[in-house]
This record gives structure tokens, C-alpha cells and sequence, in this order.
């Protein structure tokens, strides 16, 4: 393993310290908490919107915190999710009153932490409501099992929400469009090449000089298939038919779609499989009507992609195209 | 009769064993999990054990909730809450005693027990804790219910632990993250589940 | 070699068609010549900046097209100089009758062809400057060599002289501002990986599994030594102390910051980093004025950093102050 | 004496020279710099040859321009320029006539060779193309003074190439890619000699 690091146990909170001292006017870090936190908040009136998860998905979510996003990033360990103390303390830190929105991966460590931390939360006297997301459609959806991973969907619930939340729409209605965005958004991946956690010292995932996996996960979770690797139109092909399909796109339709490298891919081989996509929707008769293409949700320096579609309406276009203004997304 | 000591003596018994089987909870985690399951334990249970040591306790409720939310701010992942909601829950039916007998504690393991699955929403058969943890129950109430001592209860709810713990090998997982495997979580033991009959040992070594 | 590619030959065209279908509203691309240029330019009045070189360090340079930076790019092939045919159509397109300011990174073959460019452009009556950057410390400075190479420096030339030239600065007042950063910046990189080149398909650089290259090249290219991997706050150092000293920077003396991934290292790992170097800046009694943290010069998909530093005075401290709206620089 | 068929059949010489020792060209650039010169010059002379196939040339200037513009315009990197510029400049002194001699063949290659140096700014002994251009460049012209036939000059010129290619491997490069390499750039023969080589034995080999 060779990375930029200290001590494994540290890269975290160092990390933090380095966030803290690029963007000393933009976000206020509590590093003994490992909370990232809008300067000049909470806005009063303003629902406080407050995500987070293991850390190693850099930018999300720490990175996606300002004006028209989110109020606060709570972060644990690398692919570990943060403890109720900290979400807690975030939950306090960002409630103006109007209640705190949850934005919550679909993991159960996740899960669980943010709902123990909602319960705390509301004992202290804050209004906590939780949006879960849930769109990796690698993984089969049941009422039985864990259910599906959140990956792609979480970025543009943050960002759609934030602008929301931003506009002044209450806790309940900024509750609803989360649940909407959520569930109009499906995602698959591609890793091409494993991560490596640091505290592991080795690759998650043991791929073979040609092996890829279809449908990973942004921890290394094994996905649908394993398979030699094709040219990008075939990959591009495995990622758009699932997502497609299971979000029931149909001719005529409109697409947001969101193409994000997973850490280690470039971003020349990034637009390229966009043009892919792109071309293959088209085929499809679906209207891509806004795009991001980038490293966005990132799993340490694995390589590879995956692709996001959300069925938009128009106010969900309208708070995508609102202004933000975080470290990572600014428009 | 299990008074604040004996819980402590468990508590500090748990991380001992957890600490000498960290390696092998890793490894069952590696195989169909994330491969923290052990280090995550470690952490919680030694910060625990060490409560003792560091602040003096006035009964055996306020220790276990204390212990219960040391578990739940350093295990983290899946288990930290589940196992910090157990402890929290086990002080509910032992908050009038300091020194609780079979009856008691058959109360308090089934509120705990019942803590696992309201958070975590598990069934039997779900390749989880609760697959430890529910038969443990199971035999100690049958155990308190005809007359048996404290210790011979511990030790059928241990027995019943480790039985359900090897029970969940050949299962498929539909809970925690073994579930992304699907089919191909059969074939190994569920960490949790291990973790949980170790703790469950380690009352029958210290609670009677 | 694991890449999301079709033929290796169409690699930059396929890309580029991706960053037109992803920035319609704000790049037009040559397909053909391969060139990327601002919607809506030229913009009267304004010198024209052009800057250009092979593909694969992305987002330099079509990703910084826009208002506040660059009028166009031209790309060549991976890791390969544009030809002067497309620099000329590209010098012809931003004239807006104040002359074209190119931006060169010091290697023979861009400085070739972008000279034979200039040459053919002033054929057609277009007044053309060069501000050549060449300011890779791991590379002896000489009169006698191709000299130093030209690497992060780039980045900051292209936004202060980008303000500038939107500014209003005329060709000789921009070209002396472009000398000016260029000869008060210094950088230095370090490998933790090799770069794949498409067509070549194999690691450019034959690194051992503990092995680094202190002070490699954006290509790969080989830098003072090869050592074993160290924690990061040594491998902080060894990019710090020669960039400090090349630029004789002293205590009491300020610096704007870039510390830039090579295409493959996490943010984590990046801001892990940023923290070190700002630490060891401070034990300088260097002055840490502003800073810039990502993936902007890459290359390709190699594990790796490096650290620019500016001597900035106060009109070039606006200017990188001033707007920029860009695909990959926003403020 | 050479005419424009003679100019032309050295280009498609030199690109089928090149064509075959395509791979060794790209070995020895992977070597000390980044392993494309043979993709590179066999790109570009390739679209030159064809260019006699798809036009008519008035002369041998145009056409020399012609082949100069395309080898800009198509092998790229630090080596198109160069030999573009070298095409572009052979054109001047033959600009008046149709079947060159042996004097304005010298001129020509003395235009051409300064364009490279006018462009590059190489010395001799900078480890470059240069290194087999410039005693090819001497040795022609002082066959062409002592009253050699052109054959017998283009020979001589070839030879004092190949000799000039073979003389850069001990060389340390203080030009192009190689330089970066510093003292490591040592015991290698540049790539852009031994492809300059190749050109001039063409020339040998047709222009007569
Ligand atoms: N919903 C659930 N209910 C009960 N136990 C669960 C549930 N989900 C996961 N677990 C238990 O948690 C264990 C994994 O814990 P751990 O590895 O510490 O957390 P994580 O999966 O977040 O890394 C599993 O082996 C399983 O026994
Ligand atoms: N300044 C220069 N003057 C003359 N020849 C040069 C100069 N720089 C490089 N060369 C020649 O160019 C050759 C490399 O060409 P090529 O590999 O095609 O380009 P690049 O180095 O851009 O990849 C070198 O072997 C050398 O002979
Ligand atoms: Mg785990
Ligand atoms: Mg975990
Ligand atoms: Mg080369
Ligand atoms: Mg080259």
C-alpha cells in the first residue's frame, strides 16, 4: 500500500485539519467531533440539513457543505459510519429552530447510528426527520434484507434539498422532496481496480489483471457480476440498461444524469464514458436535460465509475440549478 | 446473585475474551462483511472495561447504561448500536436492585434482546446477532422457569449462544452487509453472532 | 492496462465529444481540430489566452475554458503536443483584434509547435505573444538544456493572466504578468504510482511495490531519485524544503499554495497532505496567503502530488481573488 | 540529377525505411524519452507519401513545401516541427529548378539542416537528430567541392549520418526529453539520429 499518510489511524482527523486550514472562510471543522460545519451558520428560520458517513467518499460529504447545501458533514472513520455523539452534536449545531434533515446512506451501521442520534437529538428538544438513500440497483430490492445501498442519489438529494432548504421550505416539505429525489433515482457501478483502506493495507477487492466487477459498491461490496473486461460502449451499455430499466425510463422521458468517478479513473476516460452514456440514452429516446460528470462520491482510489439517472420534475431542475456555493459543487 | 461487581467482573471478562478472539471476529467479518468487526468490538468493550476503573458507579442500572452508551459512541458500524441498545436496555428491569437473581435478569436480557430487534429489525434465520442472542433468551427463561440456579442459567443461555452462532453458518444473510452477497453468504459463520455468544460465555464466567 | 476506453487511437476525440454533450452552455469543441473554446468568444476588446498541449493531465486545459481563464485549448493526442494547424485555427478563433496570448509548458515539442503556430498566425496578421512556464524544481535549471519543465505553475498562470486579459490588460501588459507569475512560481511532484498511457498499455514508470519518485515529471518522466515510501509528513518535506529553496523563499515572506493530485491520489489523501505542507510552511515563518487543493493537472491516472508554490504581489493576489467560471474552476 | 519524381520517390524511400524500422525507432525513444518517435515518423511520412499519389506538383518546391507542411502538421511531438521545418527550408534554393545538381542540392541541405538548428537550437553533441544532420551536411558538402557526382555526395552524406547516429550513444542529452535524464541519458543512441540516418540513406538511395 502506498498512500500519503501517517499513522492509518489518523488520516481521518489529519485530513480534517487540512480541510479546515484550505477553506478557513467557508467551514468550520470540530476535529475532535469530526463535524464539517458552514460558516455563519445555522441560518435562522433555515432547516439545518446534516449528512454523513464513513469517510474515504471525498468530496461527499464534507466537501458539499455551504450556502445551498448542506449545514454540516459529520465523518467517521474511512467506510465507517460517525457514532450518535457526533451526529448529535452536528444535529444541535445546525438546528435554527426550523428542525434538522437527515441525510442517510442506506448502510446499517449508517442507519442505525443516525436513528439512535435522531432519538437523542429529539430528547434535547431538536426536530429530526431522515431521508434515507437507497438507489444502488446492484442489489436486489427487498422489505426482507438491508435493502439497497445509498451511493450516487445521496449528492443530488444534498444538492436539491439544500436549494430547498435555502428557498425556506419547512422541515416537512424538504422531508418529501428528499424522499422524491430519492426515489426517483436509481445508480450502478463499475470498478475497474479495488480501493485500498488504509487501516486494511491492502485492496478490498482481489480483481484479477483483466476481472472487473459489475454493480460494486462504494466500500468494495461485490456487485451483480464479475467479468472480463470490454470496451467502454459495452461497460457503458451494463451501466444504462439497470438503471434505466429499474427506474422505468421510458421513450420521451427526461433524465438528470450524474457520471462519477469512484477516485482512481481520469477524468479523460470519465467524459468519454459520458459520451457513452449520453449516446445510449439518446438511443433510448430519454432527453438528458442536466449532466455532472466528476469525482464526486468517490471510493478511495478505486478505479472506476457509476452513474446516477433521476427522473427530475421542474422543481426539482430549479433547485439543481440554484446557486451553491461548497468547496466542491459551486454553480 | 449478580450484584454492580459482578456486572463489572462481566463487562471486563467480555473485553478480555472479545480482545483474545479480535483476530478470528475480523477474519469471519473479512469473509462476508467489511473485516472491522473485531477492531470495532475491541475498541467498544475496552473503553468499557475500563469505566470501572475510572468512576465510581452508584447501582448496577446507571453502570449498564453507561456501558450502553460507551458502546454505542465507540463500537460504531452495525454493532455499536445494537450492543449499546442491549446494555441500555438490560438496566430498565434492574434499576430497583443491586444484586439481581434469575428472575431479574431473565427480564433484563429479554428487554435487551428485544432492544436488538427494535432497532435492528431482525428476524431468526437473518444470519445476524439475534441468532445468538435469541436462543440465549430463550434458554435462560426456560432455565429461570423451572428453578434452575443463576449459574446453571448462564451457562444453558451461553451453550445456546454458541450453538446458535455456529447455526448461522450454512445461512443466507438478509440483514447488515452481508446481505449484498446474497447466496454467497452462505458458508460462513456470522461475525455478530460469534461476538454475542462470547459475551454471553463471559456472564456465565462472572455473573452467578 | 484497465481503462474505460474504446479504440486507444480515439481516446481524446471520444473525450471531448463527452465535455461537449456535459458543457453545451458554456464550451464549443472543434471535433475535428480538437479544440475547445468559450462560448460566446471572442470577446471584443479582450486579448485572447490560448493554451493547449497533449491530453491526459484534465482538467488542464479544456476544463479551465471560460470566462475569467482561457479562450481555448488545443489538444493533442495523449501525453502529445497539438500540431501548429490546430493551434493557428485555435489563435485565429480567439483574436478579437488585441492580439493571443499563448500559454506554453516548457517541453520541446510544445514549444515547437506552438512557435510554428505563432509563426503561421503573425502570417495572418495575428499579434502573438508566449509566456513560457517551466517551473519544475526536480529538473536542473540551464541556458544550455530544454530546461526546467512546465508543470503546476501552469494552473496559476492561466487564472491570473485569465482575470487579467478579462480585466482589459493589453497583449504586452499580459504577457509580462504571465512572465511574471511564471518566474515566481515553483513546483516539484512525487509518484506513489505510474501513469498507463492508452496506446502504450502498459505502467509508463516500473515502480516497486514500496518504490516512489521524488520529483517525476507529469509524463512520468524520471525526477532527482527513487526512494522508499515514507510517512507522509517526510514525503511533505521533500517537497517542501526544494521548492522553498529554489524559490528562496524566507521567513516573513508570503505564498499562495497549490497542492495538486496527479489523477490517482484521494482527496483524503490530498488534504492529508495540504495539512503537512502548511504546517511545515508555517515552521518557515512562510505565510500561507491563499491555496488550492485538488486534481487539476494530472497525470493520467498516477498515484502522486505535487506542490506549487507563488510568490504572489498584490495585483496577482486580485486577480486569482477575481471570478473564474470554468468546468473545473468556479469562484 | 534530381527531378521532382526523384524527390518523391525519396519520401516514399524514407517512409517505407521508416515503416521497418518503426519499432526499433519507438525502443529507442521508450529508452530515453517517451517511446512514440516511431509511431510519430511513421505517421507522418506515411500521409507524405501518399501525397504523390493524390496530387499534381508544379515543382519540386511546392512539393517540398507540401511534404514540409504535412510532417508539421502530422507527426507531432518535438521531432515534427523539426522535420517539417527541415522540408519547408530544402524548398528555397530549389525553387528555380526542376532537376537539381549536385551545388544547389548542397544549398538545399544547408537551408534545411540550418532550419533545424534555427528551430531546435541544438549544438553538436546535444544527443539530437542534429548529431547525424550535421556531419551528413559537411560530408555532402565537401564531396559536392571536391566535384563528386550527386551519387557519390549522397552517399557520403548517408554514411557520415549513420556514423554522426551511432556517435550520439555515449552522448549525456542536453536537448529535448531526454535531457530530464540527465548522465542517465548516457549509452543510448537518440532516436531522432538514427531515424535522420534512415532519411538520408533514402536519399541515397533515390535522389540520385
Ligand atoms: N439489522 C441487524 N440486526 C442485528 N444484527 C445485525 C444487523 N445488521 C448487522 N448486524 C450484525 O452486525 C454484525 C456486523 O458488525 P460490524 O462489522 O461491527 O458492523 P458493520 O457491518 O457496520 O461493519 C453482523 O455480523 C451482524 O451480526
Ligand atoms: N531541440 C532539439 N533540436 C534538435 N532535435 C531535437 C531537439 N529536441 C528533440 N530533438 C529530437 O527529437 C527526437 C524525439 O522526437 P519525438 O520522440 O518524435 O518527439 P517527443 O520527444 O516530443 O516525443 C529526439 O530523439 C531528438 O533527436
Ligand atoms: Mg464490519
Ligand atoms: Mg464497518
Ligand atoms: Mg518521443
Ligand atoms: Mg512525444
Amino acid at each position: 500500500m502506498k498512500k500519503f499518510i501517517n499513522d492509518p489511524a489518523d488520516v481521518v482527523v489529519e485530513a480534517l485539519q487540512g480541510v479546515a486550514l484550505a477553506h478557513p472562510d467557508r467551514l468550520r471543522v470540530d476535529l475532535e467531533r469530526q463535524l464539517v460545519l458552514r460558516v455563519g451558520g445555522p441560518v435562522p428560520g433555515k432547516v439545518g440539513l446534516l449528512s454523513g458517513g464513513g469517510a474515504g467518499h471525498e468530496p461527499l460529504h464534507s466537501g458539499f457543505v455551504g450556502p445551498g447545501m448542506l449545514d454540516a458533514a459529520c465523518c467517521g472513520q474511512v467506510f465507517t459510519s460517525p457514532v450518535p455523539d457526533q451526529i448529535l452534536a452536528a444535529a444541535i449545531a445546525v438546528d435554527a429552530g426550523a428542525g434538522v434533515l437527515q441525510i442517510v446512506k442506506n448502510y446499517t451501521g449508517d442507519v442505525l447510528n443516525f436513528e439512535m442520534a435522531a432519538e437523542l437529538a429529539e430528547g434535547e428538544g431538536v426536530r429530526v426527520r431522515t431521508v434515507l438513500v437507497a438507489d444502488d440497483v446492484a442489489v436486489e430490492d427487498s422489505l426482507f434484507t438491508a435493502g439497497r445501498r445509498g451511493v450516487g442519489a445521496t449528492v443530488l438529494v444534498e444538492k436539491i434539498v439544500g436549494a430547498a432548504a435555502e428557498d425556506g421550505l419547512d422541515l416537512d416539505a424538504c422531508t418529501a422532496l428528499g424522499e422524491q429525489v430519492a426515489g426517483a433515482s436509481r445508480s450502478m457501478g463499475i470498478a475497474l481496480g479495488s480501493c485500498t483502506v488504509p487501516a486494511a493495507g491492502r485492496p478490498t477487492v482481489d480483481l484479477g489483471p483483466d476481472e472487473i466487477e459489475i454493480g460494486v459498491g462504494i466500500h468494495g461490496e461485490p456487485g451483480r457480476r464479475r467479468q472480463a473486461l470490454a470496451p467502454a460502449r459495452e461497460l457503458a451499455a451494463q451501466l444504462v440498461e439497470p438503471v434505466v430499466e429499474d427506474l422505468e425510463l421510458r421513450r420521451g422521458e427526461r433524465a438528470l444524469v450524474f457520471l462519477n468517478g469512484l477516485g482512481g479513473t481520469p477524468q479523460l476516460e470519465l467524459y468519454l464514458m459520458f459520451h457513452e452514456v449520453h449516446r445510449q440514452l439518446k438511443e433510448r429516446g430519454v432527453d438528458v436535460v442536466r449532466s455532472l460528470v466528476g469525482s464526486f462520491l468517490t471510493s478511495l482510489d478505486m478505479a472506476g465509475c457509476s452513474l446516477t439517472l433521476l427522473r427530475p420534475d421542474e422543481p426539482m431542475l430549479r433547485w439543481w440549478d440554484a446557486p451553491v456555493d461548497t468547496p466542491a459543487l459551486r454553480w | 446473585m449478580a450484584d454492580l461487581t459482578a456486572f463489572q467482573a462481566w463487562v471486563a471478562q467480555s473485553a478480555r475474551s472479545i480482545g483474545e478472539h479480535a483476530a478470528h471476529l475480523t477474519d469471519l467479518d473479512r469473509a462476508i462483511g467489511d473485516g472491522d468487526h473485531g477492531a470495532n468490538m475491541e475498541r467498544g468493550f475496552t473503553a468499557s472495561a475500563r469505566l470501572a476503573e475510572d468512576e465510581q458507579f452508584s447501582g448496577i442500572d446507571t453502570y449498564l447504561k453507561k456501558v450502553g452508551m460507551t458502546l454505542v459512541s465507540t463500537v460504531g458500524g452495525a454493532s455499536g448500536p445494537l450492543y449499546g441498545t442491549f446494555f441500555l436496555r438490560l438496566a430498565g428491569p434492574l434499576s430497583a436492585s443491586d444484586d439481581a437473581g434469575a428472575r431479574e435478569l431473565s427480564q433484563a436480557l429479554r428487554a435487551g434482546v428485544e432492544g436488538i430487534v427494535a432497532r435492528g429489525k431482525a428476524e431468526r434465520g437473518d444470519k445476524t446477532m439475534y441468532d445468538a442472542f435469541a436462543p440465549a433468551l430463550a434458554a435462560f427463561e426456560e432455565a429461570a422457569h423451572t428453578g434452575r440456579t443463576i449459574q446453571e442459567c448462564l451457562d444453558q443461555a451461553a451453550r445456546a449462544a454458541e450453538e446458535g452462532r455456529d447455526a448461522t453458518e450454512p445461512m443466507v444473510a438478509r440483514k447488515g452487509r452481508a446481505s449484498y452477497l446474497g447466496e454467497r453468504s452462505a458458508g460462513h459463520v456470522d461475525p455478530g453472532a460469534s461476538s454475542a455468544a462470547l459475551v454471553l460465555r463471559a456472564a456465565a464466567q462472572t455473573l452467578a
